[in-house]
């Protein structure tokens, strides 16, 4: 029978292969090791605050698997300068929010060391971060900035969708030689699902066809994949057959798909869990507006957030997000 | 100050709002276990001595910010127990609307700037606001509240800085509890005492006993009137203990059991305060039984309230964002 | 004979404005005082690194003219804080790529303190930062963010586009109750122009219709308002009746107008400095082909740089800017 | 260590270093002035001392985070002076093919890691480059330049803890010069003496004289060495002047004239460091006369091949943002 795991123990095993298989991987971050007892290396330790590193620093010890002071911009550029000099590390930055207080040497560093220095330097890291709402988290732990960093030249991003995928792109992402930003999105962080055992890698920039349908385009990643999938579900009762595409990485952005996409299907609907302004999916209408003008058959939909903060109440947060319902709505629209 | 210069209505209240606090929290912990109240929860109770001994020197024009701990702080500035509890209920009864929860539970006009989720978020906040007051030469303070873990975010060195150079009013209290999450403090903050971290800033700096409500409240208060007084800020380090784990639902493994065994049993700051102001002979038993009595009723209260109060309307999501859109 | 200003006198007449008429209303930021002997209070200062704000302290005095230190996320979390508790401040952070060191303020404070407390707090802040390239400043200085703060939901963000609007727009920005990103773009800072005496106001969230056209909308803002007008009078020139539309403000975006010029065109070109991947520019197209589907009679264009860090060679940086002739050229793709 | 150890052939070398690094400043100036030469250019005239009382105990393999301030450190470590003055130049044969520029000039190949126009974004990373060292057990060190004004930067406070934590193999070299841009370091660094501030990590700390060779060396040896032992992290302030303004075309009137002139006139680096090398008999005048005619040699042919070298291609824009695109 096909193993199951939950996201976070996917994204552990990635990580695991990826310290066994290069001597050069780190892990760092705040409470990653998990603080307790130093003199019992590996024992009793919590794993970071949502357990996803739990073991690690048993099996690599303390020289490779660090806690870090609360401090992401030390923890951070203390990352980029370890992997400009030799380092693959795998950094934690505990939620996407804390990029206020980490941006600097993402922005300015990581993703313009390897130009500013006429390629004469690359930056081998990977940035593990939890994004999105659903866990009344509330407006400084729950945004979805993915939108932020797939903006900076230089910098790669990537949301897994599900166990499996999640494993395989963060392999990929690891041993990337470019600085990676990948999500973990709260939406499908308790997601259980097959995942092959072994080391394997998801390529970057490549999109993953999850449905393939003839009416509408469905374009999703992370946590909004689920939503599309039921969408489509309800739109097939309806006699509307719709086809999900799964971006898994933002950028590089698999544009070829989306076009060929929406060439089959002449109609999109992009479903973002990220506030509208300057949004994925935005910039994905904006390609499909130029480059696939001639296979427009209808406005292109965004499904997003609205342009607000994150609120609390589980209502509020429920009204925020977007729903399958909302995608019916955008299809409906659509005429 | 000596310390029992305070009268016994001072002490009752002070009682009043330190049992309050640890009410409320040991009220959170049920109700978060049971599934009533969700989101990321953090307690308070075992420090409830700091937010008290430094809150009630304060007035409402005084300024807080506060932390993801930040119960403690907005009991103690005298936010309305009822509209904090249905806040945490996410209903639009809450001092936020429901908006906010508990890592953003404000009360401006109660002097409170919010808990804050960001670690070290709320130091250039109260900065600011203690900026506010001097360059309008108003005589009010700020007062941040921040862990040990917080002291080595940039956000604290950089406001600090700043209130050094303009001499600021404004009052720093770092609640070293030992530990930031499961880390112990002495991992990751690389000096023995926060205090010294002040010298960065040719800051005064004092320690103070954070379970012990009349320390806090001697050291405090001797802070606050300095700054009132345009002599600068402060850091005072109050050393305490957090009773529960980080977050409700934390197993805390990394914690010795006896150390917190001895905290929990021999160093909580209700007794202390209890024994103190008995042996000093102001209160007696039968006050505090009494307030003990009335807290359990305003908090039975405050959730059966909360949980009767209506939710917010789903339109209320597209509210608030701006002042004029 | 009408005034003459430059751009950044235009900008300093207005903060002398602003703080006459409300005392309230406080500058800061590094060397906005400008160093300098204390003493002789208002003598010798240098008023910014690009004299901006020169002989403000003399007027104001060092009460309301404050240097800071090199600390931007200090800086600017405690203007936050100030203008959350009474004060209006005007925040100067020197060079928008700093938003590395600043955004946790931003991102997580300014802009949600008011939904987080249900309304019940305002935060009448305005960081004014110098945006865009043109200065062979590279990589670090020369970055045009301002598709990072529009896309974040609580902050405003405006970008001028000539001496007399940064004057009025700054104005409304210091007004204005909630936290505005107000951006000097290199490319007009030095520009010579008319500047209208005293005390006047341009309404955020207001394009402006600069240029009135039949054939095709140029939708531009900053720097990029020359380009769209010097890329018109070249289509005039060939034929082609060119509309230019300057947005003024990226948040809140004044959407009617920008359909409306649509409907009337039916094709549309944004230009727009910054790099390409979630950039105002694509928000505009998306919009477009969302709600201005069927006035659609051509691909909607971007005009914007790669997606790349900004180089520092003149011949490397003149082609990293969008031109005339981009514009041009897009216009010819569009059929 | 006795500062005539050095024999005669490594004092020429050191005084070749910092001629050239003085020669370079002043061919900028001139250049930049001349409209040659674009973008934001600070020069790092009168501190040479530092930059090469340090580089000159490193290694390759010891690698070098710098300042918007960089070509001192630039020259000092060891990268090829006409390589930068075409960098300067935006010339496809520069260190950067042009890309970066003055405040990006950089040879990961000679160990530096860049100049860096981030105040205080080089810290964290050679904290990066320290904790490469340690993890892969090599024996080289990191070491970080940065001005008075960075350290009351949040990245300046985070990456000093960390490299406290974990006693990482880094030297942090403060290069106080008593000016952040216009604004005096009084006014804005809240302490008398900057290596008051390794307190707050428990940080050994040294001041030297920047502008004496033979002390920077020496105090910049001593914490090399324990580093490069395992004995962790040193915050070393070097007491300096910058000879012109902050960028080439300040006018500078916020500084006192006569102080000025007094460093300038009495406290030049290049002075210093004759006077002890001659009186301590070790090099002679003719010494100093050769090597600066070599290096104005040098530095001629370097601002005459930048000159004449090809700009890079306009398709260049697009290449070098990504390994693997
Ligand atoms: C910028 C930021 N980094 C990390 C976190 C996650 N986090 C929440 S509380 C906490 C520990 C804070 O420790 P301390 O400051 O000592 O406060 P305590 O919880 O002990 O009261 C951390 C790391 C956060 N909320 N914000
Ligand atoms: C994060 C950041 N803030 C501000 C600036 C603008 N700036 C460039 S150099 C400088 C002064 C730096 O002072 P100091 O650290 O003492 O170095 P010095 O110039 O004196 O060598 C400033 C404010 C910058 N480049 N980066
Ligand atoms: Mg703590
Ligand atoms: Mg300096």
């Amino acid at each position: 029978m096909a193993r199951e795991l939950n996201t976070g123990a996917a994204i552990n095993e990635a990580i695991a292969i990826a310290m066994r298989s290069d001597p050069n991987v780190i892990l760092m971050g705040e409470d990653v090791a998990g603080g307790g007892d130093r003199s019992k290396e590996g024992t009793e330790e919590m794993g970071g605050v949502l357990g996803t590193t739990r073991g690690l620093v048993g099996e690599f010890g303390m020289n490779r698997v660090r806690d870090t002071p609360i401090a992401e911009m030390g923890l951070i550029g203390t990352a980029v300068g370890a992997a400009a000099t030799g380092l693959r590390p795998v950094a934690e930055l505990m939620f996407m929010d804390f990029l206020g207080t980490s941006l600097d040497p993402l922005l300015n560093q990581a993703a313009k060391l390897r130009y500013m220095f006429g390629g004469k330097v690359k930056v081998p890291l990977t940035v593990r971060t939890v994004s999105g709402a659903g866990m009344q988290a509330a407006a400084q732990h729950s945004q979805s900035l993915y939108w932020m960093t797939t903006g900076i030249p230089g910098l790669k991003t990537v949301v897994p969708s599900s166990p499996a995928d999640a494993k395989g792109l963060l392999l990929a992402s690891i041993r990337d030689d470019d600085p990676v930003i990948f999500c973990e999105p709260k939406g499908i962080l308790n997601q259980v699902g097959e995942v092959p055992e072994g080391d394997y890698e998801i390529p970057l920039g490549e999109a993953n066809l999850v449905r393939e349908g003839s009416d509408v385009s469905l374009v999703a990643f992370g946590a909004t994949v689920a939503i599309a999938m039921k969408a489509a579900e309800a739109l097939e009762g309806a006699g509307t057959s719709a086809e999900v595409l799964d971006l898994r990485t933002l950028s590089p952005l698999d544009e070829v798909a989306i076009l060929t996409s929406l060439e089959k299907t002449g109609r999109m609907v992009i479903i973002d869990e990220s506030t509208p302004r300057c949004s994925i999916a935005r910039d994905i209408a904006a390609i499909c507006v130029d480059k696939g003008f001639d296979f427009l058959n209808a406005p292109v939909k965004c499904v997003t957030a609205p342009h607000t903060p994150v609120p609390f109440s589980a209502v509020l947060e429920k009204a925020f997000l977007p729903s399958a319902q909302d995608v019916l709505d955008a299809v409906g629209e659509m005429g | 100050m000596g310390q029992m210069d305070l009268s016994r209505e001072t002490l009752i209240e002070v009682y009043r709002k330190m049992r309050t606090i640890r009410g409320f929290e040991e009220n959170l912990q049920n109700l978060v276990a049971a599934g009533k109240i969700g989101g990321f929860m953090h307690l308070y109770a075992g420090e409830e001595a700091i937010a008290v001994g430094v809150c009630s020197q304060l007035s409402d024009a005084d300024l807080v910010g506060s932390t993801h701990r930040g119960h403690g702080h907005c009991i103690a500035k005298g936010v309305d127990v009822k509209a904090m509890m249905a806040e945490l209920f996410g209903r639009a009864t809450g001092t936020n609307k429901g908006k906010g929860g508990s890592m953003h539970i404000a009360d401006v006009d109660k002097g409170m700037l919010g808990a804050n989720g960001i670690v070290g978020g709320g130091i250039p906040l109260v900065t600011g606001a203690a900026l506010t007051a001097q360059v309008l030469g108003k005589d009010n303070v700020a007062v941040g509240f921040f862990g040990d873990g917080a002291t080595n975010q940039g956000q604290f060195h950089e406001s600090l800085t700043m209130a050094a150079n303009w001499k600021l009013p404004v009052l720093y209290v770092c609640e070293n509890n030992g530990f930031g999450e499961f880390t112990p403090t002495e991992f990751v903050v690389p000096v023995k005492d926060i205090v010294e971290r002040a010298r960065s800033y040719s800051m005064r700096a004092v320690i103070a006993d954070g379970m012990d409500f009349f320390d806090v409240y001697e050291k405090a208060g001797e802070a606050i009137e300095l700054a009132r007084k345009g002599e600068g800020p402060t850091l005072l380090e109050c050393k305490t203990y957090r009773f529960y784990g980080h977050y409700v639902g934390d197993p805390t493994p990394y914690r010795n059991k006896e150390e917190a065994e001895d905290w929990i049993q021999n160093r909580d700051p209700l007794d202390i305060f209890e024994t103190k102001a008995t042996e000093a002979g102001v209160m007696k038993s039968d006050d505090f039984r009494t307030v003990d009595g009335e807290v359990e009723i305003l908090l039975r209260e405050a959730v059966e309230e909360a949980e009767a109060a209506p939710m917010p309307e789903a339109a209320d999501v597209l509210t608030d964002v701006y002042v004029r859109y």
